[in-house]
């Protein structure tokens, strides 16, 4: 695995980074392109990347199967929730200007809340669905 | 509810009541046996208390059920379902003793299920004889097919399967494909499906329309067996003899022949049938239909197969009584479903008796045996005499009738036909009493009597009642005037 | 491509919808059937894209002074028409993968043959 | 692009098949930037280009196939149904209007009013952003649950443990 | 505050149940979670219905967004009445999944068996409420994908290739809706089903919008599977685990008819469309294609379920007919024939899913005879079995009545007569059955079983309780059905 010792290293400075600027691309949403779809994937990417470099099986130690298949329902349950939220406020249902005192913040506030959840759902499931499909090589290879 | 409307949701229910208690004790055939008959003579009380309403003026009417918009099952009894549903009640009971006698006799498997059907069946065949519409009508004719199946193939084995499947595939078969389309064609014309006197087409259609619904009623309705729709009927016999003898001689094929009468009248309208001109046609499949089924009779070796095809001519009389369109045709038809249910149920408990006593199926083998058998061969001749149509016998009573509508309505080729079919009726019913009683028995037939007790009091009763109706005819005929009078 | 004039910019996408639609229908491999169906569904967000684009238009970001924008709303549906897209060829994939488990090949006709055989 | 979509009906090689995909996705997502519509654009570099491609080539390590086995000769019932929906494509296409065109009903009902609004009801200036996530957050949510359905279903069909399934003896239903 | 949201809850509820399923991953919470929701749904689209048609159609703004710049959830009789079918088949057939679940998916499945389960009932009340043609597309995604898991569940191999195929020709279906709305939303700027009845109109001439309407109904037949677009239908039923065979057959097909209805007469605005373009003649050629085509290969199928895919092929072809005479007697037709198809399906499903719990095989040598051991099943296959021939006081019968005055009223006589003989083809294939199960002595498979257990066989009791019910007494559907037909027939101009 030597040969790989550039690209690690090379790597071990790019995912943060590549984290980072998902961050930016999901908080960015409002004003340029982006948003939570967008920002997930770049955030699975950087899981990929680094299963790619350091194996599935080590990249699963990282992120447990476990913990991700929660992050994949509960972004559902935070984007659903924030419907229910809304119902609670008395408004309709995802009817985010009842959030916050004045509609337009409630707006903003509901619109983050939700990209979050989108955001979770996707680079979890972008996540599961890769390790799964790269995790069968290692499955079987344990026969 | 008025008392005469009791009665009539009682003779739909009993039989139920029946099938379900008798499946209930199943496992004690004496108690089994003794529910069928207590059912058999509730519903017969029942019914002749009804029919004693009905001649007394009352037209009972009750509505089950809206099965959908303006489509309902409805009941109500009119002069000629009381006629068939007292035929069938006072012969189911007749039937049930005569049942057990023979079930026990032959040793039959299944009798609880057997039973349980029987009662159903004839629930089935009330529902058809007091049926208020098309609809209920249509609904208690398929029902009547689909449980007297399992008792069409209660033997259960490859030849009763393949004949089920062609009493099956024919009556359903024409019902479905033609009598259904027929029906939602006349709703969707007139906008109603209920029996109206003088019928409820008149006025919606035009005269072409008329012919081809009728064309497609009379063939959709193909337990009243004309021909070519005929083939169920021999088929069935390979039921035990009770089912033969009940529902083959008496509630099925009555029930299409009613359901023909019926629909004819009270749905057509003697009127617009007569002046549209469309209904001519049926007087000569009719009356080919009786004069091929005898001939057909005539070569039958099997005494059931030729008393099916005997059933398929007899049949005949009635449709062509209907469609001679006039009142005394009409009588002799009304008269004629009494007249050969009696008769017909005679003979085939006699050849149920014969079967169970000296196994025999075959006419050729019945040389002599009225002297072993002398009460079932007595009543087998009182049978044939009423099939031809000789006094002192239902038969003539009926055929009488017929005769005089034909001449009143200068139909002479019905009048031909019901001569030559006396002529062939004759001849191939008397030769069977003849062998009986005066060929010796051949050399080492086997030592038998008569069959079981129960069986064969039952079929001297049913031939004492087609004596009977001979010299008391007033209660079928007073039902076939009112019927007629209710008719026009 | 812009510089085309009418209805030029349709046709093309139809062209390659149609080409997606045949590698879809006409292909065995079931990879490449997935893929061919990915082509199919691009170009059809293509379509829906190309109709939403306004001329002399601008992404739909608002800033001061910007007089035209582009219609927004096929692209939210394209967003949304993408990430179904996505799901459905993991999907797809996960089951071929499967089937190549089962019945060792990822062609359809000897997978045909397969189940017609059913030892 | 229609050259790479032709390549890759034509190409036989299944890794040759994903990058063509790939390519093909990151053309699109070119040609969505110059119709303006960035936020699609993005998407598809990520997602066409990128998940789908990284998806293809786990499936094709997992799997071990390289190529198609069998060259196929052009089929022509598919070939037809093709043309003939083509065709019907063409004729719709008819009484569109011209591209681009802004008097197109199309920027005349629904849209305007996102535009002029969206930035006074929302607070967002990203038009795509606020439609997709507040007046149709519905879709969105719909979009998501696709996501987790999709994830799901891998996890069902591949997931881990299901060693036990294949080895047992795959039962047949039917025969 | 829960009544004015109901419709919302309607489908949200099990969509976050499905979730919180996956959290918990535990096979028994969620299978009690997808009952207790199943059934919540069901009252709830019950209250809805009630509401509908004390106060007529309910709509609701999400997001608190007006219509066309919304999405609004717009619940009229057809919705309601769709809605109830498909919470009640969804509440029975959760009922009935334990126990043939429980056998046929590796037990750390069992969850993720439920929660696929839920999205799928979801995505079909999306499908059902929603007053957007592009969140229609969505939720049938949800379902359809879902749909595509859950079959590849059989235990047989051929599953994942059935469930592949369904995937290949689903999506191609869902790609064409999509196409069709694109062209749809190109012409008229407008998404909302209202918004696009109301502007349809003025450009009802153009190439544009028939050749839309024509991709949106290719789409959504090969959702239905009608004839030609049928192949996907028979392996996925076939191969699909029982429990899964009863939900979709109930299901899937019904909701792509609703959708179907609903953009051809909702949209379109009903029969005017018709008159430029043949589709109603197509689709009615293509309908009796179903029904004939189907009933003929059903009748030689030895396999039950494949038998009772095909038969669904046909029934489907009786829907497609009623919604393309363009009647209200038709339509109604079409409509009570989702509920109707729905039941008597799923109870067929089921029965010959106990069979399958106890016998282990589905083909008629195997099973012959089982009806003496397993009586109670025996009997409900009967009853589902009449109600595909449509004999009278069956719910069959409803459907064919309302068929046969559609195509009457019109004086369509062939019309009548290919349903009339396709009801006859369906008596052959159910009697082949029927023979099996009663009149053949019974295959060795069948000696020395016993009836399924009790949680299987209240779910078959109560449908076959519906079937006869309804048969009996059909004007309770019959007159939804006509006054949802009405009410849609009656929005052309």
């Amino acid at each position: 695995m030597n040969r790989f010792a550039i690209l690690r290293v090379v790597a071990k400075l790019l995912i943060p980074a590549i984290m980072l600027f998902a961050l930016y691309v999901q908080f960015h949403g409002d004003f340029g392109p982006g948003g939570g779809f967008q920002a997930g994937v770049i955030f699975a990417s950087a899981f990929i990347l680094y299963a790619l470099l350091f194996g599935v099986v080590t990249a699963r130690k990282v992120a447990p199967p476990r913990l991700i298949n929660t992050t994949l329902a509960l972004g559902v349950l935070v984007y659903a929730g924030t419907g229910f939220a809304a119902l609670l406020r008395g408004g309709q249902y995802l009817d985010y200007s009842v959030l916050a005192h004045d509609a337009v913040h409630g707006q903003h506030l509901g619109i983050s809340l939700i990209e979050f959840g989108v955001f979770m759902t996707v680079s979890s499931a972008m996540i599961t669905i890769f390790f799964v499909f790269a995790g069968q090589d290692v499955d079987e290879g344990q026969d | 509810m008025t008392g005469s409307e009791a009665l009539l949701a009682a003779a739909l229910v009993v039989p139920l009541v029946g099938a379900a208690l008798i499946v209930a004790a199943g496992r004690r055939p004496n108690l089994r046996d003794g529910i069928g008959i207590a059912t058999a003579a509730v519903l017969a009380v029942v019914v002749i208390a009804l029919v004693r309403d009905v001649l007394a003026g009352a037209r009972p009417r009750l509505v089950l059920v809206e099965m959908l918009p303006n489509l309902s099952l409805a009941f109500s009894a009119e002069p000629l379902g009381a006629t068939f549903a007292l035929v069938a009640s006072v012969l189911w009971l007749v039937t049930a003793i005569y049942a057990i006698g023979y079930m026990r006799g032959h040793h039959e498997h299944h009798q609880t299920r057997f039973y349980a059907f029987f009662a159903v069946s004839l629930s089935a065949t009330m529902g058809v004889a007091l049926s208020a519409n098309v609809i209920t009508l249509f609904t208690f004719y398929e029902a009547l097919t689909l449980c007297t199946y399992p008792l069409v193939t209660h033997h259960g084995t490859d030849e009763a399967k393949r004949a089920g499947r062609v009493y099956f595939g024919v009556l359903l078969g024409t019902s479905i494909g033609l009598q259904l389309p027929a029906i939602a064609a006349i709703y969707v014309l007139t906008g109603g499906l209920d029996f109206a006197p003088g019928g409820i087409l008149a006025g919606h259609v035009s005269p072409a329309a008329v012919a081809v619904l009728f064309v497609m009623f009379i063939f959709g309705i193909g337990k009243a067996a004309l021909m070519p729709v005929h083939r169920w009927l021999p088929a069935a016999m390979v039921a035990p003899t009770p089912v033969s003898a009940l529902l083959h001689a008496v509630a099925v094929v009555k029930a299409g022949v009613f359901a023909v009468v019926k629909v004819t009248v009270f749905v057509f309208g003697i009127d617009l049938l007569r002046s549209s001109g469309s209904s001519g046609w049926l007087i000569y499949v009719a009356g080919f239909t009786i004069l091929a089924a005898s001939t057909i009779a005539l070569f039958q070796d099997n005494l059931k197969r030729r008393l099916a095809y005997s059933t398929i001519s007899q049949l005949s009389y009635i449709v062509i009584g209907a469609a001679m369109l006039h009142p005394l045709a009409l009588q002799g038809a009304s008269l004629h479903i009494v007249a050969h249910a009696i008769a017909k149920i005679t003979l085939f408990f006699a050849a149920g008796a014969i079967l169970v006593a000296a196994d025999k199926t075959r006419v050729s083998e019945l040389d002599g045996i009225g002297r072993r058998m002398p009460w079932t061969m007595g009543a087998f001749a009182i049978g044939s005499l009423s099939m031809v149509g000789l006094p002192p016998t239902a038969g003539f009573v009926s055929k009488w009738f017929l005769l005089q509508g034909a001449v009143a309505s200068g139909q002479v080729v019905v009048i031909a036909v019901l001569v030559a079919a006396t002529l062939l009726n004759a001849a191939y019913f008397l030769p069977i009493v003849y062998a009986a009683f005066f060929r010796p028995l051949p050399d080492g037939a086997a030592q038998h009597g008569e069959a079981p007790l129960a069986s064969v009091g039952a079929l001297v009763l049913t031939s004492a009642l087609t004596v009977a109706m001979f010299f008391f005819p007033e209660l079928p005929l007073a039902l076939a005037r009112a019927f007629v009078a209710e008719g026009q | 491509m812009m510089l085309l004039p009418g209805l030029f910019n349709y046709w093309l996408v139809v062209v390659l919808m149609m080409i997606g639609f045949y590698v879809v229908i006409a292909q065995g491999n079931l990879v490449k059937k997935l893929f061919g169906l990915n082509i199919f569904q691009v170009a059809v967000f293509v379509f829906y894209i190309s109709m939403g684009k306004i001329e002399d238009g601008t992404a739909p970001i608002l800033v001061d002074g910007e007089p035209v924008y582009t219609n927004p709303l096929p692209s939210v549906l394209i967003l949304t028409a993408i990430v179904v897209g996505i799901a459905t060829l993991a999907l797809g994939l996960a089951l071929a993968v499967r089937i190549r488990n089962a019945f060792g090949t990822m062609e359809e006709d000897e997978i045909d043959a397969a189940e017609a055989d059913p030892s | 692009m229609a050259v790479t979509a032709l390549a890759l009906a034509r190409v036989r090689n299944l890794f040759a098949v994903v990058m063509m995909s790939g390519i093909f996705s990151l053309t699109a997502a070119a040609l969505y930037v110059v119709q303006d519509a960035v936020d699609v654009a993005f998407t598809e570099a990520a997602v066409g280009a990128g998940i789908a491609t990284v998806l293809g080539l786990a499936t094709l390590a997992v799997t071990r196939s390289e190529a198609e086995k069998k060259v196929r000769a052009v089929a022509f019932g598919p070939l037809l149904l093709v043309i003939v929906t083509g065709a019907a494509l063409i004729y719709g296409t008819l009484d569109m209007p011209d591209y681009g065109d802004p008097a197109a009903p199309i920027h005349g009902h629904v849209a305007p009013r996102y535009l002029a609004d969206s930035e006074k009801e929302t607070g967002v200036p990203n038009v795509v952003t606020s439609v997709l996530a507040s007046y149709r957050g519905y879709d969105t949510l719909g979009e998501t649950t696709v996501i987790l359905t999709a994830a799901c279903g891998v996890l069902m069909l591949l997931g881990r443990n299901r060693r036990q399934k294949r080895n047992a003896p795959t039962r047949d239903s039917a025969a | 505050m829960i009544t004015p949201h109901l419709p919302i809850l309607e489908v949200v509820l099990p969509l976050v149940s499905a979730p919180i399923c996956l959290i918990l991953r535990s096979a028994v919470v969620a299978w009690w979670m997808a009952v207790a929701l199943t059934w919540a749904a069901f009252a709830g689209a019950l209250m809805l219905l009630g509401e509908v048609l004390n106060a007529g159609p309910i709509t609701y703004a999400l997001g608190g967004w007006a219509a066309p710049w919304g999405i609004e959830y717009r619940i009229d009789l057809l919705s309601a009445f769709v809605l109830v079918t498909v919470t009640a088949i969804g509440s029975l057939a959760i009922l009935f999944a334990r126990a043939p679940v429980a056998r046929e998916i590796p037990a750390d499945r069992v969850y993720l068996f439920y929660v696929m389960y839920l999205l799928s009932f979801t995505g079909l009340l999306g499908i059902a409420v929603t007053g957007d043609a592009f969140n229609l597309f969505v939720f049938l995604e949800i379902t359809s994908l879902s749909a595509y898991v859950l079959i590849s569940l059989g235990s047989d191999r051929r599953a994942l290739t059935a469930a592949f195929r369904y995937l290949i020709m689903g999506t191609i279906g869902a790609t064409f809706y999509i196409i069709g709305v694109g062209m749809m939303y190109m012409m008229t700027g407008t998404l909302n089903m209202a918004d696009l009845a109301a502007r349809l109109p003025g450009v009802l001439h153009l190439r544009t919008i028939d050749m839309a309407l024509a991709f949106i109904t290719v789409g959504l037949s090969l959702k239905l599977a009608v004839f030609p677009l049928h192949f996907w239908l028979p392996n996925a039923y076939t191969h699909a685990p029982s429990a899964v065979s009863v939900f979709l057959a109930a299901t899937s097909t019904k909701i792509a008819a609703y959708a179907l209805i609903r953009i051809i007469y909702t949209v379109f605005g009903g029969p005017a469309v018709f008159a430029p373009m043949p589709i109603d003649e197509m689709l009615l050629g293509f309908g009796m294609l179903s029904m004939i085509a189907a009933s003929l290969v059903a009748m030689f199928q030895d396999n039950m379920k494949r038998l009772l895919a095909y038969s669904s092929i046909s029934q489907i072809g009786y829907m497609v007919v009623g919604l393309s005479l363009g009647n209200v007697e038709g339509l109604a037709a079409s409509i009570v024939h989702i509920f109707n198809h729905a039941m008597m399906k799923a109870l067929l499903f089921m029965a010959v899913g106990c069979v399958f719990y106890r016998v282990g095989s589905v083909r008629l040598a195997d099973i012959a005879g089982f009806a003496r051991r397993m009586p109670i099943t025996g009997a409900a296959l009967l009853v589902g079995g009449f109600s595909l021939i449509g004999t009278p006081l069956s719910i069959g019968f409803v459907t064919k009545w309302f068929l046969l005055e559609g195509a009457l009223e019109k004086g369509w006589w062939p019309v009548a007569a290919i349903v009339i003989l396709s009801g006859l083809l369906a008596l052959v294939y159910v009697w082949r059955i029927v023979e099996a199960a009663y009149f053949r002595a019974p295959a060795p498979a069948v000696e020395g079983i016993r009836e399924a257990p009790a949680i299987m066989l209240a779910p078959l009791l109560i449908l076959a309780a519906i079937n006869i019910f309804f048969g009996i007494d059909g004007t309770l559907t019959g007159d939804l059905s006509i006054a949802a037909a009405q009410a849609l027939v009656g929005t052309s101009p």
